[in-house]
């Protein structure tokens, strides 16, 4: 048994760290995210070019790394950094096009020179149901696709998309080019940071990717990849929140006292602290079920979700409070820490939808 | 035991909802409820209606404007306006330094003061907080030196909400820093237009302006403006934050957003089926109604210990506490009931008459700039964590 | 709108109040459960005289009270003075009896003649199935009972046993005498104080109360009462909690100083009243509702169940944890208290079942 | 990062499976399984076994009979024997007094004592909490007089778990009262049948007697009983409540009760169908499973740390604090899962070839009187409240 990442892993890391701690501290995210791009993608490409894109894929595929914690380690600093850029979608497109082998079009990914997102979520309409969901004919050689997807993550930013089409066991996937004719996309930013946006096809040419109907199991295992990314991510942001609250218990003075002194407070902290290491267990949990594959990739990755959900909202909420009203101010890290905490319970599936799975892959288990 | 509204209450409830109905505009209420940002010149509007009605302070004498509504009458008005989606009453002139002015003010300030507030002719907000000093309110550092018949004022004030709309403030100054930090403290009103006072706007979370930070240097103060004697404002201060606030739990907003949530999980559609039908969260939507019943009869409970003329003291700090708890559980199941469009941010759709794309279910724009906006209801007003100590040392008498 | 009980039932809760305290208190409650009965009779025998069981029902049918407020007060000094006796089973029983004009049974146990009980739950057996469950044969002018309930209050030493019969909209009531032909009792004493047993019925002779097969909604408002009753003696026992744990943090001293000075008991503390005054809401929601009756009855029941068993372990766990050792001892009232107040989340539903059945309810009524 | 278990870790596995499978008897495991109450015979006769193989205590020096396992074989052996329902090894020899004597007794006393605990010659219990000391350990007040080659001990123990088997006693007593409480506390073995030693048994709860009262009169007890110096058992103390448990979490514990629990609810109906059917005790279910998997790894990259050298401090509180919830969250839901058949109180059901007729659900006998009794793991051995404050405190260095 060894829990170390490797030194391999650890240099990357602290590459990652470095730079975005050098050239996208807190200030420089501020710019960023006020300038009319709401991003920056100078940022974004010098993560790619220290390797946070090409870690995520296998040297076949293209990639330099692609194990389960290659992505631990990519996310965990883009977590710690608040990095922003279509990172979590170009990982799950990606996993897709790596199942199928699409070389080249991974390799120009990993290369900066195409920004890869994954169109996967139905659109919504204002009352609430699925607006018009994306479905594949046979054109030609390739193939139209017409329909809606939402909160595509940098949509208006990306020049590829993975596009899901169909539904349930007979889902396709397809690669889609921006400017692609019947391709609209409405841009806007996002509450976290960054951007995304909604995707409407209309009779938009599509090359597919892989088999036809058959994409089911390769993009269940793609989004427990996210998931995996997801849970690395979160639990960073919550080692970042429970040390700037420790540091502020320790600092800020009431009464006369650090306020750390306080026993309530303590005890608060202790749990905070408690609950910090069973995301990281569960975070390792899920990275080693992605190795394994299968049922246990699925189950490992829910039981990541519905702890970072639980435990994220408890740190976020808590680092908040406990640091009262300089927490709530945007000129404080600690607050977009915890927007994009909570919000990344709103991507993949939230907590109850990961317990009702986490139930549900028991039973097929079992069965 | 009878639980039910009497008779002159349900009529009463009827005229509160008559003149609703009446009187308040369409539009605010849509803004109200769509969770849209109120203009300075909306809050103006439904202040004056109000006013208007002579409903605008309620708990005042009926001499300065106010009326004889029991506690009940108060509380069914509290709950209608906000089940109708009133924009709240700004409460810093007519909840705040209303009735510290009842209380402690001079003949003369009664007379200049509250007309205004009714008006509308002064904005107040308050100069409480100072950096630093959080739940310890009492160090308060700004600083009141006499001089002839003049305070010089210096120092700074923070988390001061919707300072940028005001022309006046009321500030706990320091004008003795010996002996006990309560005792040197006054309570001054100081006109924000007096050179040497500077605002400067706080970012929140959520992207909005709302608090402010007020800074004074060498501020000239008129004596006239020290409300009751110098160096006892902790005791006015301090009746202000105990004075029986009979909306503190804010039944009545937390229905109105209940309901709306409800409509929420009921329209949006998760996994194939309504959300409302899914088990989990159905459970947490059973759960916060039954939370917020059980808060409405422990609100009328102290209302009827209210009215027969018990003073509420730790009462008040459990339906903060409750108030708040449930206000935010609201917020938070907004934001799991939006799923992934709680994300996109279109600040341009908080504003009234936006007429961009819509973007995802229509409850869905400011769910969870809400979520991270309210987590300042356990935070200010007297912290969560305050309140608790205040119930325990009730009960202990330690 | 008017908060106060009334004259009347202060001095019926005084009298009760005062007689636990000088007769039951928790020596005599010790002795009572050593003894080989394992309850005292004459405790209940004197509450009984006491008017106890009469408050519970209306004149007409033999009490001289009946209305849910006056249950709440029987059951708040029952709680308050965790008295025992077959309380429960006697009030859902004669609540069947009264809605069918049985008056002179009722009398009997008002008088204290005779003691009754409710048998309605089906019995389960070692594989956690349903024993057999009781069904009714007509046989000459009455009606024969074959099958099994269990855990049924005071089964042994019960004088009449009202037993559900059927299922679902075809449950049928039944009066049937202890020592009846076919008739077998298994005693046991229960772990919060008390007896109860499992009953088994062959060919047992059985009078149909009421009309046959249309017992339900009958039932549903019977147990309702219950469900007032369990609300208002589980909130006593949580302000009894509240009430011990508030004397020991300010006389227990730990570091030379009260240990009601520490920032986290105070927190906790205040938590722990906050909710108490919750459960006193949701009791007298209840009761309110049982006025109503209906649906309306069955949703604010369900309500205080919720709040109840949500609230009760709050408390119970709460006031241990804060005594410490001395919390979990036999001698030591607060155990006691805390046993009964968990165990009542044991008796009609627990918070998961009501919880399911506000939201089924709601559903009705939005119908 | 590599989570397999090595090869030789697997070897070593099925070894302990192999003997489990064949040494330990099933009347035992049988009785460990249903909650029933062991014997004093029944615990001297695992740890006769256990002896036997020389697997009593492994984690001390094979010099004195211990063994030179890995941490992570360690961890597999605890786990293996809690999977298999072996009755737990009473601790105070083997896994407290052993240590203690281990790095700070003389040679004469570990030649003595290691040996008699190991044979089981000697049952130890222990004399550390006095009435109304809690969480203040420190403040204890039992007193040690030096007359001569004796010492004369006065005053009471009290919480002493199992001292009903036991023959001797180690205890903390007063040799000093000036200065800090910590610097006067020295470390002592005390034979029980001295006379002046009186024991009296405390009825729990759940009606059980596992902890008792020790009260010491005049009792005249041997210099060489004392343990390193005189006025430095608090060192001692510490040492053996930080020294490193690296069973502290109860892992095996827990995933032999889970799967007990899930059988239970497996088996159980309620509605008509299968409680681990219903939806929200399968969630209930679900979060503890993640839970303990959570908990597992986190023990496990701890017990990783400390192969590496790394001495666990707060991570040691944080799998005390997450344990015992998780050992009391399961006993929660055994008790639920019972429904009314929890409230059944068959005492003479808890014994040992009990055969009156079966009341209810097979399992549910003991879940109550389990209930109750596992308050006790928040209380007990550091409560929760002390471990959550070392946490932070680590963390501050305030």
């Amino acid at each position: 048994m060894d829990f170390s990442l490797g030194t391999e892993r650890e240099l990357l890391a602290n590459s990652l760290g470095r730079y975005l701690a050098d050239k996208f501290g807190s200030e420089a995210r501020l710019k960023a995210l006020a300038s009319p791009e709401g991003w920056s993608r100078e940022a974004y490409d010098g993560l790619v070019e220290l390797g946070a894109v090409g870690a995520m894929f296998t040297e076949e595929a293209g990639g330099y790394g692609g194990s389960a914690f290659d992505i631990a380690v990519v996310f965990g600093e883009i977590g710690r950094g608040l990095a922003m850029g279509p990172f979590l979608g170009t990982l799950m497109a990606g996993k897709v096009l790596e199942a199928a082998g699409e070389t080249a079009v991974i390799e120009e990914v990993v290369g900066g020179e195409k920004l890869l997102t994954f169109a996967h979520e139905p659109a919504q309409g204002p009352d609430g149901r699925a607006a018009e969901p994306v479905r594949a004919e046979k054109a030609g050689d390739g193939y139209k696709l017409t329909g809606a997807k939402g909160v595509v993550s940098f949509a208006d930013e990306a020049d590829l998309f993975v596009v899901m089409a169909g539904s349930g066991t007979e889902l396709s996937t397809f690669l889609v080019k921006a400017g692609a004719p019947g391709l609209t996309v409405q841009s806007y930013p996002v509450v976290d940071g960054g951007k995304a946006g909604e995707v409407v096809f209309k009779d938009t040419p599509a090359a597919l990717i892989g088999e036809e109907a058959k994409a089911a199991q390769i993009v269940d295992q793609a989004v427990a990849a996210g998931l995996v990314a997801l849970a690395w991510e979160g639990y960073a942001i919550m080692q970042v929140l429970r040390d700037k609250t420790v540091e502020y218990l320790r600092e800020r003075k009431q009464f006369g006292i650090p306020i750390g002194k306080f026993q309530a407070l303590q005890h608060r902290m202790g749990t905070m602290a408690l609950e910090v290491e069973q995301a990281h267990s569960a975070a390792i949990n899920a990275a080693v079920g992605l190795e394994e594959g299968g049922n246990a990739a699925l189950r490992a990755a829910s039981a990541a979700k519905v702890t970072l959900g639980k435990n994220g909202s408890l740190l976020a909420e808590e680092a908040i409070q406990m640091h009262g009203g300089i927490g709530m101010t945007w000129e404080f890290a600690v607050s977009h820490y915890a927007k994009r905490l909570i919000m990344i319970g709103h991507e993949l599936g939230d907590e109850d939808y990961h317990l009702q799975r986490f139930i549900d892959l028991g039973k097929e288990e079992a069965a | 035991m009878d639980l039910k509204f009497s008779p002159e209450d349900q009529a009463f409830r009827e005229e509160v909802r008559a003149f609703l109905k009446e009187k308040l505009p369409q539009r605010l209420s849509d803004k109200v409820r769509k969770g849209q940002h109120l203009s300075k010149a909306d809050m103006e509007e439904w202040h004056a209606i109000l006013h208007e009605r002579g409903w605008l302070a309620p708990h005042w004498p009926v001499e300065h404007g106010g009326t004889d509504w029991s506690v009940m009458q108060r509380f069914i008005f509290e709950t209608e306006i906000a089940m109708a989606h009133a924009p709240r009453v700004v409460p810093f002139g007519v909840s705040m330094l209303g009735p510290v002015l009842l209380k402690y003010g001079s003949e003369e300030q009664k007379n200049h003061w509250l007309p205004r507030i009714l008006d509308g002719s002064d904005w107040w907000c308050q100069g409480y907080s100072e950096p630093g000093a959080g739940s310890d309110l009492a160090s308060l550092k700004t600083k009141a030196v006499r001089e002839g018949d003049h305070y010089i004022v210096n120092g700074q004030k923070t988390w001061t909400t919707l300072g940028q709309h005001a022309n006046m403030i009321f500030c706990l100054v320091r004008t003795n820093s010996e002996g006990k930090k309560q005792e040197g403290i006054s309570f001054l009103l100081i006109d924000m237009n007096t050179p040497g006072v500077e605002l400067r706007p706080i970012k929140l979370l959520d992207g909005d302006y709302e608090v402010n930070e007020v800074f004074f240097t060498d501020v000239k103060v008129p004596v006239e403006n020290l409300v009751g004697e110098e160096n006892k404002g902790w005791t006015y201060a301090k009746y202000l934050l105990t004075y029986e606030r009979t909306n503190i739990a804010g039944v009545g907003a937390s229905m109105a957003a209940f309901k709306v949530l409800k409509e929420a999980a009921s329209m949006q559609f998760r996994n194939g089926k309504p959300l409302i039908e899914d088990p989990r969260f159905a459970a947490r939507l059973a759960q916060l109604e039954i939370d917020l019943e059980n808060m409405k009869t422990t609100n009328l409970r102290v209302l009827d210990a209210a009215g027969h003329g018990k003073a509420p003291g730790a009462e008040s700090s459990m339906l903060k506490i409750r108030g708040t708890e449930i206000r935010q559980e609201i917020s938070d199941l907004m934001r799991r009931a939006a799923g992934s469009y709680a994300r996109p941010f279109i600040e341009a759709s908080f504003e009234e008459g936006y007429n961009g794309e819509p973007v995802g279910p229509a409850f869905a724009g400011p769910v969870a700039s809400d979520y991270f906006n309210y987590r300042k209801l356990s935070i200010f007003g007297g912290s969560n964590e305050v309140q608790r100590e205040i119930i325990t040392k009730s009960m202990l008498g330690l």
